[in-house]
């Protein structure tokens, strides 16, 4: 089993970004189109990740909620990019896990006659390993 | 990927840094705590321009194994000009040494402004950890000047 | 042989704790031509000294190394310690064991190790030293400023009023910088205008204060106390001897379409202006961009109404020549564009704009007439937004690295002002922190806080929405309640960035002084010398130097004033002995040192030389001592060897080379 | 002119009609698109882990395939485009991935990032011309009030899709001005429709596209165009049914004259 403080580091390679950056501005929070369904808000990741609370960041409602439009990697102004520590705190869970947020059987009740292919496709791409 | 490091080996590398831009750099570097290598040793000169390149071979010679020469910015020149001779100096000089076959890494002309302490200890990181990489120069060492 | 002593700084545990300074006299004992080696706590210490002065005169000593901090910071001082003790000066060299060595490295045996090196070095190069004797060059009595806003003004008087004559140049047709364009300042609210005005007058009217308006400096030769500074004044198209400031050509003026820079493009004005009615001077100036007569050749009506007879087309650049013994660079300050921050609509709405824009909306003589208005419908705002932090403190290329300073205090004022003067429209403002540091600045905040209501959210705004409405929705968040917030805003005010005036680069490169990255001018030392260029003879005044507010400008203006003074109130100056110098016998006169030197200090004169018996007359170069700076450039280029640099000879750097490297 | 052609997996199947109208349109304005032949699947999210290779490889045969072509390689989707425009700059940029990378492919030569990767609209814009477009336009839209939805995936991040400013874009705009339509320029065209999440989170997603729906038809359009499949679908799905959204490419085919041409087919 991985520590904490192991997996708070291998956020920090996975996602490539150094949450010490972060200045606590919030613009991230505020661009968030996701905000308001998030339980751990964007610009609280960093200190989830600095304070090794890993466990409680991968748990989070957050993981799934996150649309990774970029908007707060665009946005940010000390270049920590929130999206992409809670893309690897996803990561974490895909690869740790075979319980993921998405479950081959659930798929055909979910389809329509019009979903394209790149819905499946990035649904499956993000939810699962 | 990795490289095979040999543990026991430490560079000797020579840096010049003028004393306007790149020797205050590295003062600031050094009070703002920015460590780097011991390995680094500093010759202050008033310009780059100053830096004979015979200094550099004269440094190969008697077994650094490498030679950074800083200045300030190109435009920025104490002198006003300095730096533009100097860098056209190292050009032909570099040019030269790797028609010899010395290794193109262990020669570096860095631009870094008395403002730069960051830049000046990350510069010298690097320049250590490439020369490490490179080993020991054994090619333009003149094994007479080695003091045993 | 030379008799050298080694001087060893604890400096505290400076040094101490990270170099074993014993272990360093001790290895200083075995060097060549080391007699004497001994350690203390602060060399640079009046009893530090004392014991260098006794060693000297003990030990008979003809040459000092002394292991310490960075020469930068005193090899002065250990100078004059030698120079008082009997010795030349220049027989003295410092390893820096401080800034290179002991703050940087961790590990005590590495950092000894290293030290020694450093030391090795300096004896290396102390035992090739020889005595240098600095000559003399003159002082002009004559400053020059280089921006005419607040800080340049201050700057102007106060050496003026020393009693040395000042020149001003500045680019625009008027004195007064960013100031004159402020409605009121922070924390007294005091009107901009009223406090401004009277220096700008003061000034205009000192008997030893010469303005060049519309002026540019086109290069600067020289070295300190000797400057030779061409000046490049505009054609300003209107003599400005003969007009009387009636303002009628402004008034008759057919092109009235131009953007006025001074309203910062929120109104127009004609093409024969002055960018404001208390512009010094109060002579206007043709923007032949804009100028019909200029365009086609036909309307000249400012001519035919100018009853002085002042206009005149045919005028042309000058060029001034003038020498100066000191240089002043006061050129402030602008605000960064916002084009890569378009999340807050600037460019998509007339209602979003930046605090700069609202000093000029608030201001009496703006474009609104003082009235605060919607430039889109010229409607009142009733909610008005803020946003901080703009471009500063950012880690990407968009914004810049630094805090401008200045913005937490504006825009409690500008919300201040507006609660006061239209009690029912909301301010909010959107902050990071409010940093408020200054006397009386906390106390102000918080009065904009009770006594106005002016409602603060921590947290940064993500993105200006535009209604159709007409309206700008902000969406922001609140981090303290933990709420993303959408707030319906008439108007929203951007605390933009600071940024240097751009043209700064480019006198920084012709005065030799140094920049930093972000395009502000270095100071000699960050503390002790805060108000110096590097470069001798260049001082620093106001934003040009790093953000600030104006009082603090004000103080920094008196400060550089005071320095030039010190440097104008001098007879002569010592120059630097460290000068290049040809060796007779080995050069050939090839001209390539001549080539290569940008002060033009190397001549060449026909020399009668005995060459090993061989008599015979030769081309030999000779370097002008009060012209040479000591780069070195002919030294390397000179294709026999014959130059060669005192002081950082080409034996010494060799000597240092070998030292390291042993 | 002729160009490598990823035309990705909803194009392929779902949606062919737009792909047909790309091809069509292409032919019409003087450039021709070559599928790349045996693509795979880009995977539709760009895999954001620095540690992520083997979801990046099938990009990196597309890239190479082109290069070996000598050709540059156009793309339809935007998220295709996403996908492939940031692995090619991490096969330009980042030595880490590029290595190991080339370790998996064991090419010829390796590959470097040297392949340019064009979206079909920066075709349009830099190759074409959108006033040469606007020349070829036989059936000009007239009165048409479009709203341009470009969301995310086109233009953020700003430094590596170089695609247009991220906050305020007009390549779309000026692509609805060249086949003769009147763009409507509002502030909800660069925000996320949600369109990944709609699989499992209708309520959210229904609540981005309404959002964008009456942010457009507030500022007056009777439509929108979108470069991403997935974000029509979803719009179209979503938003709150008052707003009709197309592909670019049919309307390019409907202002060049060409619509009824691939309807036949």
């Amino acid at each position: 089993m991985k520590t904490e403080k192991n997996r708070a580091e291998l956020i920090k390679e996975i996602s490539g970004v150094n949450p010490l950056k972060c200045m606590k501005c919030g613009k991230c929070s505020a661009s968030c189109p996701s905000y308001n369904e998030m339980d751990i808000k964007p610009h609280q990741f960093v200190s989830y990740v600095i304070n090794e609370d890993i466990e409680s960041l991968v748990n989070s409602k957050s993981l799934w909620k996150c649309l990774s439009c970029f908007a707060c990697v665009e946005r940010c102004p000390r270049d920590v990019k929130p999206g992409k520590l809670i893309d690897a705190a996803r990561q974490i869970v895909v690869r740790e896990r075979d319980n993921t947020y998405l479950s081959p059987d659930e798929v055909p009740e979910l389809l329509d006659p019009e979903t394209p292919q790149q819905l499946l496709v990035s649904a499956f791409r993000r939810y699962r390993r | 990927m990795s490289i095979e490091k040999n543990e026991e080996f430490r560079p000797k590398i020579v840096a010049f840094c003028c004393n306007w831009c790149s020797y205050a750099g590295a003062d600031l570097a050094g009070s703002s705590r920015m460590s780097y290598s011991a390995d680094v040793k500093i010759i202050r000169v008033p310009c780059s321009c100053r830096v004979n390149p015979m200094f550099i071979l004269r440094a190969f010679e008697r077994g650094a194994d490498g030679v950074i020469m800083c200045g300030c910015h190109p435009g920025d020149c104490h002198y006003t000009s300095g730096n533009f001779y100097a860098r056209r100096r190292m050009t032909l000089l570099f040019s030269m040494l790797d028609y010899i076959g010395v290794e193109s890494g262990r020669t570096r002309v860095e631009w870094v402004s008395a403002a730069e302490g960051a830049k000046f200890s990350q510069t010298m990181h690097e320049f250590v950890d490439k020369i490490t990489s490179l080993g020991k120069n054994v090619r333009l060492e003149d094994l007479r000047c080695r003091n045993l | 042989m030379q008799r050298i002593g080694v001087f060893v700084c604890h400096c505290g545990t400076n040094i101490a704790a990270t170099v074993d300074v014993k272990k360093v006299v001790e290895m200083a004992q075995h060097e060549p031509g080391v007699v004497h080696a001994e350690d203390y706590a602060y060399m640079c210490s009046e009893a530090g000294q004392e014991l260098i002065h006794k060693a000297i005169k003990e030990k008979k000593l003809t040459g000092l190394v002394v292991c310490s901090c960075s020469p930068r910071m005193h090899e002065t001082t250990f100078r004059n310690a030698a120079e008082k003790a009997g010795l030349n000066p220049y027989m003295v060299e410092i390893a820096n064991i401080r800034e290179h060595c002991s703050w940087i490295h961790k590990d005590i045996g590495e950092a000894t190790e290293k030290a020694v090196i450093l030391m090795r070095a300096a004896i290396a190069k102390v035992n090739l030293d020889a005595p240098l004797k600095p000559g003399e060059s003159k002082v002009t009595k004559r400053a020059l400023v280089i921006g005419g806003g607040i800080a340049g003004i201050q700057t102007a008087l106060d050496i003026a009023e020393a009693g040395y004559p000042v020149d001003i140049v500045e680019k625009t047709p008027s004195i007064g910088g960013r100031m004159s364009q402020l409605d009121k300042t922070f924390p007294t609210l005091d009107c901009s205008s009223c406090i401004l005005t009277p220096k700008m007058g003061e000034v205009n009217a000192h008997p030893l204060i010469n303005i060049y308006t519309y002026s540019e400096v086109e290069s600067v030769a020289g070295f300190v106390g000797d400057f030779t500074v061409e000046i490049r004044k505009k054609a300003r198209s209107v003599d400005m001897d003969k007009c009387t400031g009636c303002g009628l050509c402004q008034e008759k003026c057919p092109s009235k379409k131009s953007l006025s820079e001074f309203n910062r493009g929120l109104s127009t004005r004609s093409a024969i202006y002055t960018p404001f009615a208390q512009a010094v001077p109060n002579v206007p100036v043709i923007d032949r961009e804009a100028c019909i007569k200029f365009k086609t050749g036909k309307c000249g009506i400012c001519s035919k109404v100018c009853q002085a007879g002042a206009i005149d087309y045919d005028q042309t650049d000058e060029i001034v020549t003038e020498k100066y013994g000191a240089i002043v660079v006061a050129t402030g300050f602008d605000m960064i564009k916002l084009d890569k921050y378009d999340e807050y609509a600037y460019s998509q709405s007339k209602d979003v704009i930046t605090s700069l824009e609202l000093e000029r909306i608030m201001n009496a003589a703006g474009p609104t007439g003082g009235h605060l208005e919607r430039l889109s419908d010229g409607k009142d705002p009733k909610e008005i937004v803020f946003i901080q932090c703009v471009g500063s403190r950012c880690a990407d290329d968009r914004g810049k690295s630094y805090c401008s300073k200045i913005c937490c205090m504006y825009t409690a004022k500008h919300a201040m002002l507006i609660r006061d003067k239209y009690p029912d429209t909301n301010v909010t403002v959107f902050y990071i922190d409010v940093r408020t540091p200054g006397k009386n600045f906390d106390e102000f905040y918080r009065r904009a806080v009770e006594d106005y209501g002016v409602n603060y959210i921590k947290g940064q705004v993500g993105k200006v929405i535009p209604q159709p409405n007409g309206k700008l929705l902000v969406q922001g968040a609140d981090l303290l309640d933990s709420k993303q917030i959408l707030k319906e805003a008439d108007m929203v005010v951007l605390a933009a960035a600071i940024e240097p005036n751009p043209d700064v680069r480019k006198i920084a490169t012709m005065l030799t002084a140094s920049i930093d990255t972000n395009n502000f001018l270095t100071e000699a030392h960050a503390k002790l010398r805060p108000v110096e260029s590097p470069t001798a003879g260049i001082f620093l005044s106001g934003v040009c130097q790093g953000p600030k507010d104006i009082p603090e400008t004000v103080s920094q203006a008196g400060a550089a004033a005071v320095k030039a003074i010190g440097l104008l109130a001098k007879d002569k100056l010592l120059t630097n002995p460290c000068t290049a110098h040809s060796d007779e016998l080995m050069c050939n006169g090839c001209s390539q040192c001549a080539n290569v030197c940008p002060y033009g200090a190397i001549t060449y004169e026909d020399r009668e030389v005995n060459d090993h018996g061989i008599r015979e007359r030769r081309r030999i170069a000779v370097v002008n001592d009060a012209l040479c700076q000591g780069c070195g450039a002919c030294t390397v280029t000179c294709p026999s060897g014959a130059m060669d640099l005192q002081g950082f000879s080409n034996r010494q750097i060799l000597a240092e080379v070998d030292a390291i490297c042993r | 002119m002729k160009y490598s052609y990823f035309p990705g997996c909803t194009l392929k199947n779902k949606a062919q009609d737009l792909d047909h109208y790309a091809r069509i349109s292409a032919e019409a304005l003087g450039f021709e698109l070559e599928e790349i032949s045996e693509w795979q699947c880009c995977g539709g999210v760009y895999p954001l882990g620095t540690d992520e290779i083997a979801t990046k490889l099938a990009s990196v045969r597309a890239l190479n395939d082109a290069k070996e072509k000598g050709q540059e390689l156009v793309t339809l989707c935007s998220a295709c485009h996403h996908v492939i425009k940031r692995v090619n700059d991490d096969m330009k940029n980042v030595d880490d991935i590029r290595t190991r990378a080339n370790n998996y492919m064991a090419l010829d030569e390796p590959y470097e990032g040297e392949t340019n990767v064009l979206h079909y609209l920066e075709v349009l814009r830099d190759i074409v011309g959108f006033d040469e477009l606007k020349k070829k336009v036989t059936n000009p839209l007239k009165g048409k009030k479009i709203g341009a939805y470009y969301g995310c995936l086109l233009l953020r991040p700003g430094k590596i899709m170089a695609f247009d400013d991220p906050e305020n874009p007009k390549i779309l705009e000026d692509f609805i001005r060249a086949i003769g339509a009147e763009p409507v320029i509002y502030p909800y065209r660069n925000e996320c429709c949600g369109g990944y999440i709609s699989l499992k989170e209708e309520e959210m997603s229904k609540n981005m596209c309404r959002k964008i729906e009456e942010s457009a038809s507030g500022f007056g359009a009777d439509m929108l165009i979108t470069a991403c499949p997935l974000c029509m679908y979803n719009l179209n799905k979503n938003n709150g049914g008052n707003l009709p959204v197309y592909y670019f490419t049919e309307l390019l085919a409907e202002a060049l004259g060409l619509k009824e041409e691939v309807k036949e087919q």
